[in-house]
């Protein structure tokens, strides 16, 4: 504890964060996080430390290890699966400041002060790589490969398919998912199974929205020399030349500003902080890398989706 | 007094070994050893928030541990206190946030009751298929597990789940367990509550209907010798059947703790795998009713001590110790009996 | 959907499947035949693949790696026969103890070296080897698909004319008659054990390859029904492969069928079901040998 | 010239047990050596020794006059010493071919030569006349025939010293004669035979020299020809007098078991029992000859209502047998059937009956009470050591059995079904357990005495069945037949009374 008295002493803000199930490392969600943590400790100088709970009842001790502690400030939640927790604790801890990625909003309950929600709209990200996808196949099948099956996921899929339908509605989508428990999100011998089944029906292009899961689907990609889509983070890296493009999510961009809004002393909770497609905190990825594999033409397209989703034009969802 | 020394000799030497490999492992990848202890313990027994949430910790596996034992006493290998506990614990949930108007005098034994028969059920088709047809309990119930799951998942999914998050809705407020925190004021913050007091009533009841009923010797005479149980005359396949129910109900309970206790609804993936590493507790206690509730105790400590620890280090090394531990104990405790018996020859 | 079915795609998908389920399968039946229940081969495989990776990785050579899974999973085999064999403790505690071990060595490990607590880099898989002749060959080009089908016929050589099978099924059944005629029961049982760890081992290296990164608890209850598949196939060689195709298929239908009007949860239950069915209806008892889990207490010692 | 000599073999067990104190032992070249002694005297524990599968504390062994340290069967097989023991050595999935060649497999190619090994084997069975097929399973043969294969194991291996613990307990007598002949046999060729029995009658016939063992020494050698039965009975049992009981002739017949037209089937689903009928009166004991195998297990199964009868009828008292009635069952393996190895002596003596009046209390078992029970037991049935506190696996195979003998018959029932009670049991106890029955008998109690040995039969029964087949052909008055007649009728060499 001697240490964590010196930290205080010299000022530096110090952060705490939890990981999600998946962990640090997994190459989409978490990490995209975690390179958030890394920004602000480079550009902005402070500490951070962070622990990586399993499921059940860890979280709550997770976040309230970090709470208890006299010389961490501010602690993130990352996934919708924390927030009743961090709400508890945000009560519990008035001192402290709390950020929430995928906080859940529930319109009847107010947020705590001390507590920011950050929200992604990936409906609106999903939609428009499903228009891509849809735009990009020749053989007017793409596939969807989900993690764990439960509501979030499944509007991962929904958005995806209505993206797909609103350019290509002749277009098949197959729908697979990897399982029903948390471990769904890190199987990707499953994952590749599941994409090698539906590439095997006819399908070109598989979107996944299953964590490392979706490594096998990759893995897939490139044993049969089509296409997949990323997620969260630009996972172009993980089978170059086969991922057209990644749905990403600026977890790290949320995080990183929530840092320097908790340094500059200018943290603001108590609300929902909404990332939409036109503030780019969702996005689909188009650079130097994969501008081969998506046409000029489906790039202009996609463009104009994008604009008429930020018009509030389209909707995004399947019903 | 000797035979007291030589049966913890066993386990001390083989705590001081995991300890010291731990140390080697922590010292290799650069942080001090000294130190890690130091939080580990202090993070877990050191205060009276970390023993809450240790004992909160045990409080499933002594039911689940009980579970496995039971089904034990019979001759019978339960892998599914996993399964069983899911399902116990939806039954459990839905009846809580079900009858929302009883009152808690009737609505906590109520919940009980559901997870019990929720519990019971998934053990019973074992039992049943075991006593008709034969086939293997281990394989049924490790498969009942992954079915136990799938449907969980349907039902929290499709029917009963709130949107957007991976629970039920909240149970009746007069069907909650109250923490130790809010009745007592000690183990502050933690999630120690009630049920622990189930699992000991459990414990006591397990211990008088397996040692002192004639129904729980039938069942030990089973589990020792099926053949002379068929000899007196015993109706075997009822008691297979009869020991998976109980069996089930039993891990069934065990899902009170997080449910009515901690988080009041029923969230996948709330068991962490209490069913499995109660078959651990399970056999390491020997199947002692009251053994159970000790090793119960230490497996808590390795369940909450990883998080404690895992700023420093990953917290798998509390797994790793755990295993250890599990290795060097029983092999320890033949290397003592060889020494005891040179020993005494000697002498 | 059916058309699905009759397709090479299914046929070669439910053989991949079945791959990782037959090798920990066999490796259980060595073991049990001997007498030795081997619950650990959950680990064995999670440790297989790790190392596999490991190995893989630093020397980007895919025969090295499996090398260093083979090892991996003849360690851990070794330590849970020093522990049940030579110091009879309790086989399934051994066995639980051990899944443990791997479980958080292989995540600290992956931690420490690979920074990740979910997966390795990426390393290259079989699509590398290439052997002459089978490589044109449908299904056999598949060298751990070929590999499988020639230890199978091996083991039921092994297991019913050789001098090997005979001590291992005596030593299983009735170590203590094997033990009057001067077999060396404790030798042969650590034989079954540790041929157990090398099986099972190389189905994690299998697992490795086939998705060409070790990723956290990847294993995925495989090693458990495996188990359960060499007790369907009656401890069996034959019987085990047989069993496991059965899971192969059963598994490879409920990816055929997502994305059905049925809900997913009720597909991934289907392999499951059909388990407990075929054990109810088809298999009937099967028979354990009869010292299967027993320690042997050699009264020479 | 002295093919074994043991000196001064000591073997302590568990630190406490002191199972051989300082034995010697002499064994001539070319003899039938007799060990007898009661149950626990350590005869097995002194083969054993001699088979390598115990180190001795203390003293040596000499082979053909070399010293030799045999420190595994391994080594005693290289000396060729071969050993059948007490409880068989055999693997029962496996064949009597594989089992016959297991530790000692010919192979060719890596492979195992089945051709050659099948060939040798079968050059001993005809040299020896023994006559086993070699590829039935173990399992599927009877407890005779396995005796032959244990034989067979050690000529295969070309012992010169053979070792037989205990081999006619489960023998019948047509069965043990053709044992005899082949140790005869055996013995004319040269080889040493050292046999266990407790049957004094047959170390009469067959041996050559005698060693008494009591209590873990050595109290007697003598040659077999200066020696009587009663005189080595003394040596065995000590001072104690061997008393047996009378049967008391008068009796009221009232009929306890009736059996009409019984057909029981066996796990197979074949017909063991066919068309099976008998009674059986109170104060009459009805005794079953017949050939292992024969139908007795299935029959005395029905009548316990263990197992249902395919077709007929069984009445108790009367009235159609239910699974709730209270019938008094010494099973015929009492390790299987009849006790619960790691449960106490008391815990023993209430298996069956833990639902009597006698010990409940509430809807709990009343320790106290058990205690008593169990404790007037111990004492009146002289079951040693004292303790009934103590794991009954650590009891001797006697007095397990009088536990068995002592729960049961203290059972309130009117029919004892006892099968094989004495099997294994010195001379002592099995009087003991003997006398017990005809006590009962006396009493008004029907007993139906299955056994394999037709001198108990002869001298407790009041008529004996013989069963064949599954049939049951004949019924003599006990005192009208006698061991060859009942002999005849049992092999099948005669099947109806002309
Ligand atoms: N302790 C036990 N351990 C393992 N299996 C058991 C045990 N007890 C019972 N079983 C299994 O339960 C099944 C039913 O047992 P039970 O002995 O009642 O059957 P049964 O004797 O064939 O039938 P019946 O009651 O009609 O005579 C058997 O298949 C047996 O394998
Ligand atoms: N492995 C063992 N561990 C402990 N005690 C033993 C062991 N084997 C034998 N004994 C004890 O040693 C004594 C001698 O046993 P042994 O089997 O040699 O007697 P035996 O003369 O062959 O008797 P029986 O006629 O019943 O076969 C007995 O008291 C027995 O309980
Ligand atoms: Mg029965
Ligand atoms: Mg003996």
């Amino acid at each position: 504890s001697k240490k964590s008295v010196q930290t205080t002493e010299s000022g530096k803000l110090k952060v705490g964060l939890v990981f999600d199930v998946g962990g640090r490392g997994d190459k989409s969600f978490n990490d995209a996080a975690y390179r958030g943590l890394e920004k602000a400790k480079n550009e902005l100088g402070v500490d951070f430390e962070y622990i990586e709970p399993g499921p059940g009842a860890d979280r709550e001790a997770a976040l309230r290890q970090f709470a208890t502690r006299p010389d961490i400030k501010l602690i993130f939640g990352i996934g919708f699966i924390f927030t009743d927790e961090i709400t508890k604790m945000a009560q519990e801890f008035p001192n402290k400041d709390f950020a929430c990625v995928d906080y859940t909003y529930d319109q009847t309950k107010t947020i705590p002060p001390n507590l920011l929600a950050l929200e992604f709209k990936e409906d609106e990200g999903c939609f428009l790589v499903g228009a891509i996808a849809g735009l990009t196949t020749k053989t007017q099948a793409v596939g969807f490969v989900g993690g764990m099956e439960s509501p979030l996921i499944k509007k991962f899929e929904k958005s995806y398919e209505a993206g797909v339908k609103y350019v290509n509605p002749e277009c098949k989508v197959f729908i697979s998912y990897a399982g029903v428990t948390g471990d769904a999100f890190k199987n990707p011998g499953k994952g590749k199974e599941l994409a090698l089944g539906q590439y095997s029906q006819g399908a070109d292009i598989i979107f996944h929205a299953s964590g490392v899961t979706g490594l096998g689907v990759f893995e897939a990609a490139r044993e049969t020399k089509k296409l997949a889509i990323g997620v969260d983070s630009d996972q172009y890296n993980e089978a170059p030349g086969f991922i057209l493009t990644s749905m990403i999510k600026s977890v790290d961009v949320a995080v990183f500003d929530c840092i320097r809004q908790e340094k500059d002393g200018k943290f603001n909770g108590g609300k929902a902080e909404t990332f939409g497609l036109n503030s780019k905190g969702v996005d689909y990825i188009y650079n130097d890398k994969n501008n081969n594999l998506i046409s000029e033409g489906t790039r202009k397209r996609a463009e104009e989706i994008r604009e008429l989703i930020i018009a509030g034009k389209i909707a995004t969802f399947l019903k | 007094m000797n035979k007291v020394i030589y049966s913890i000799l066993g386990p001390l030497a083989a705590i001081i070994i995991a300890l010291f490999i731990g140390a080697i492992i922590i010292s290799l990848i650069g942080k001090d050893p000294v130190e890690v202890y130091g939080v580990l313990f202090y993070g877990t027994l050191g205060n009276s928030y970390g023993i809450g949430q240790v004992l909160f910790k045990a409080t499933p596996l002594i039911f689940t541990g009980l579970s496995v034992a039971f089904a034990f006493k019979a001759g019978l290998f339960n892998i599914g206190a996993e399964g069983q506990m899911i399902i116990g614990g939806f039954a459990a949930a839905w009846t809580g946030f079900t009858f929302v108007t009883l009152p808690w005098i009737i609505l906590i034994p109520l919940t009980i009751i559901a997870a019990f028969v929720g519990g019971a059920l998934w053990g019973f088709i074992a039992g049943y298929l075991k006593a008709k047809y034969g086939s293997h309990e281990v394989i049924n119930t490790i498969m009942l597990n992954f079915i136990a799951a799938a449907l969980a998942s349907y039902l929290v999914n499709e029917i009963y789940g709130i949107p957007a998050t991976i629970h039920t809705p909240e149970v009746s407020g007069s069907s909650f367990l109250l923490r130790f925190d809010a009745i007592t004021g000690l183990f502050p913050g933690s999630p120690f509550n009630t049920s622990f007091l189930a699992a000991i009533l459990c414990t006591i009841i397990f211990y008088f209907i397996i040692n002192r009923t004639p129904f729980g010797y039938q069942i030990r005479t089973l589990g020792l010798n099926k053949n002379a149980a068929e000899y007196a005359r015993m109706k075997i396949k009822k008691l297979v059947v009869l020991s998976m129910l109980i069996s089930g109900g039993i891990a069934g309970i065990g899902s009170i703790n997080f449910i009515f206790g901690y988080k009041h609804y029923y969230e996948l993936g709330f068991s962490e795998g209490a069913g499995y590493i109660g078959i651990a507790v399970a056999l390491i206690a020997r199947n002692n009713p009251f053994a159970i509730i000790i090793t119960a105790f230490f497996f808590g400590i390795l369940e909450y001590g990883g998080l404690t620890i895992n700023t420093m280090v990953p917290k798998e090394l509390v797994t790793i110790l755990q295993a250890l531990l599990i290795i060097l104990v029983i092999t320890f405790v033949r290397i003592i009996d060889v020494l005891k018996i040179k020993f005494l020859k000697s002498a | 959907m059916i058309e699905n079915i009759f397709t090479y795609a299914f046929l070669l998908q439910t053989l991949r499947i079945s791959v990782p389920y037959f090798l920990p399968s066999l490796g259980a039946a060595y073991s049990e035949k001997g007498g030795v229940v081997n619950i650990g081969l959950e680990g064995i495989l999670l440790t297989g693949a790790f190392f596999t990776t490991l190995g893989t990785y630093y020397t980007q050579n895919i025969w090295i790696g499996i090398l260093c899974g083979l090892t991996a999973g003849f360690l851990i085999a070794l330590i849970h026969g020093i522990a049940t064999i030579t110091f009879k403790a309790d086989q399934i505690v051994s066995g639980i103890a051990l899944n443990l071990f791997a479980l958080g060595l292989t995540k600290f490990l992956c931690r420490i070296i690979f920074n990740s607590s979910s997966n390795s880099a990426r390393i290259p898989g079989l699509e590398t080897v290439n052997i002459p002749l089978l490589s044109s060959i449908p299904i056999l080009n598949n060298i751990f698909i070929t590999f499988c089908i020639i230890l199978l016929i091996l083991s039921q050589i092994i297991f019913y004319r050789s001098k090997f099978g005979l001590r291992l099924r005596a030593v299983g059944e009735n170590p203590a008659a094997a033990d009057s005629l001067g077999i060396n029961v404790l030798r042969i049982r650590y034989a079954g054990v540790l041929i157990s760890g090398l099986l099972a081992g190389l189905g994690g290296a299998w697992l490795a390859f086939d998705q060409h990164s070790f990723t956290d608890g990847m294993s995925a209850g495989r090693g458990f029904i495996a188990l359960a598949a060499m007790i369907v196939g009656k401890w069996k060689p034959m019987g085990a492969a047989a069993a496991c195709l059965v899971f192969g298929f059963a598994e490879s239908i409920s990816i055929q069928f997502q994305g059905t009007a049925i809900p997913t949860q009720f597909i991934q239950m289907l392999p499951y079901i059909l388990t407990i069915i075929i054990l109810a209806g088809f298999i009937g008892k099967s028979t354990p040998p009869a010292a299967d889990g027993i320690p042997y207490e050699n009264t020479n010692k | 010239m002295l093919a074994v000599e043991m000196i001064a073999i000591t073997k302590t067990f568990a630190e406490k047990v002191i199972a051989n104190n300082s034995i010697s032992l002499s064994v001539k070249k070319g003899e039938v050596h007799a060990i007898v002694g009661e149950n626990g005297a350590g005869k097995s524990t002194l083969m054993n020794i001699l088979y390598g599968m115990y180190p001795p504390d203390k003293g040596k062994i000499q082979i053909n006059g070399n010293e030799e340290i045999i420190n595994s069967p391994a080594r005693a097989i290289q000396l060729k010493i071969g050993m059948v023991h007490q409880h068989f050595m055999l693997v029962p999935p496996l064949t009597v071919l594989e089992n016959i060649i297991l530790g000692s497999e010919p192979e060719k190619n890596l492979l195992l030569d089945f051709k050659k090994a099948k060939e040798r084997v079968s050059q001993i069975t005809s040299s020896f006349k023994i006559d086993v097929n070699l590829e039935t399973k173990i399992e599927n043969l009877p407890v005779g025939l396995q005796q032959r294969v244990e034989i067979l194991k050690l000529l295969y291996r070309n012992a010169e010293i053979l070792i037989l613990d205990e081999p006619t307990a489960v023998l019948t007598p047509q069965e043990t004669n053709e044992l005899f002949n082949t140790i005869d046999f055996l013995k004319s060729e040269g080889k040493t035979i050292i046999l266990i029995t407790h049957k004094l009658n047959e170390v009469k016939a067959i041996s050559d020299t005698i060693t008494v063992l009591r209590h873990g020494k050595v109290v007697g050698v003598t040659g077999t020809e200066n020696a009587t039965i009663e005189s080595i009975a003394r040596l065995m049992v000590g001072e104690d007098k061997i008393y047996e009981e009378k049967k008391a002739n008068i009796r009221e017949k009232k009929l306890i078991l009736e059996v009409k037209n019984v057909t029981v089937l066996n796990e197979n689903s074949v017909e063991a029992v066919k068309d099976v009928s008998f009674e059986i009166n109170s104060g009459e004991i009805l005794g079953i000859a017949g050939v292992e195998g024969n139908g007795q297990h299935e029959l005395v199964e029905a009548i316990s209502s263990i197992r249902k009868p395919a077709k007929g009828k069984i009445t108790l008292n009367n009235a159609e047998l239910k699974e709730e009635h209270n019938i008094a069952h010494i099973p015929a393996d009492r390790h299987r059937n009849g006790i619960v190895m790691d449960f106490s002596v008391a815990e023993n003596l209430i298996l069956g009956r833990e639902k009597e009046n006698l010990f409940k209390k509430d809807i709990t078992i009343d320790e106290s009470k058990v205690k008593t029970f169990a404790e007037k037991l111990v004492h009146e049935y002289d079951i040693r050591p004292v303790d009934i506190d103590i794991k009954i696996k650590s009891l001797s195979g006697g007095n397990q059995q009088k536990a068995v003998v002592a729960r049961e018959i203290t059972k309130n029932s009117d029919l004892i079904i006892a099968s094989h009670p004495t099997r294994g049991l010195d001379i002592k106890a099995a009087s003991f357990v003997h006398n017990a029955l005809i006590k009962e008998s006396d009493k008004g109690k029907a007993v139906l005495l299955v056994s394999s040995d037709l001198a108990e039969l002869l001298k407790l029964s009041d008529r004996i069945a013989v069963i064949y087949n599954g049939q049951i052909n004949v019924i003599f008055d006990a005192d009208k037949t006698n061991e060859y007649e009942l002999g005849l009728y049992m092999t099948g060499s005669k099947v109806k009374n002309e």
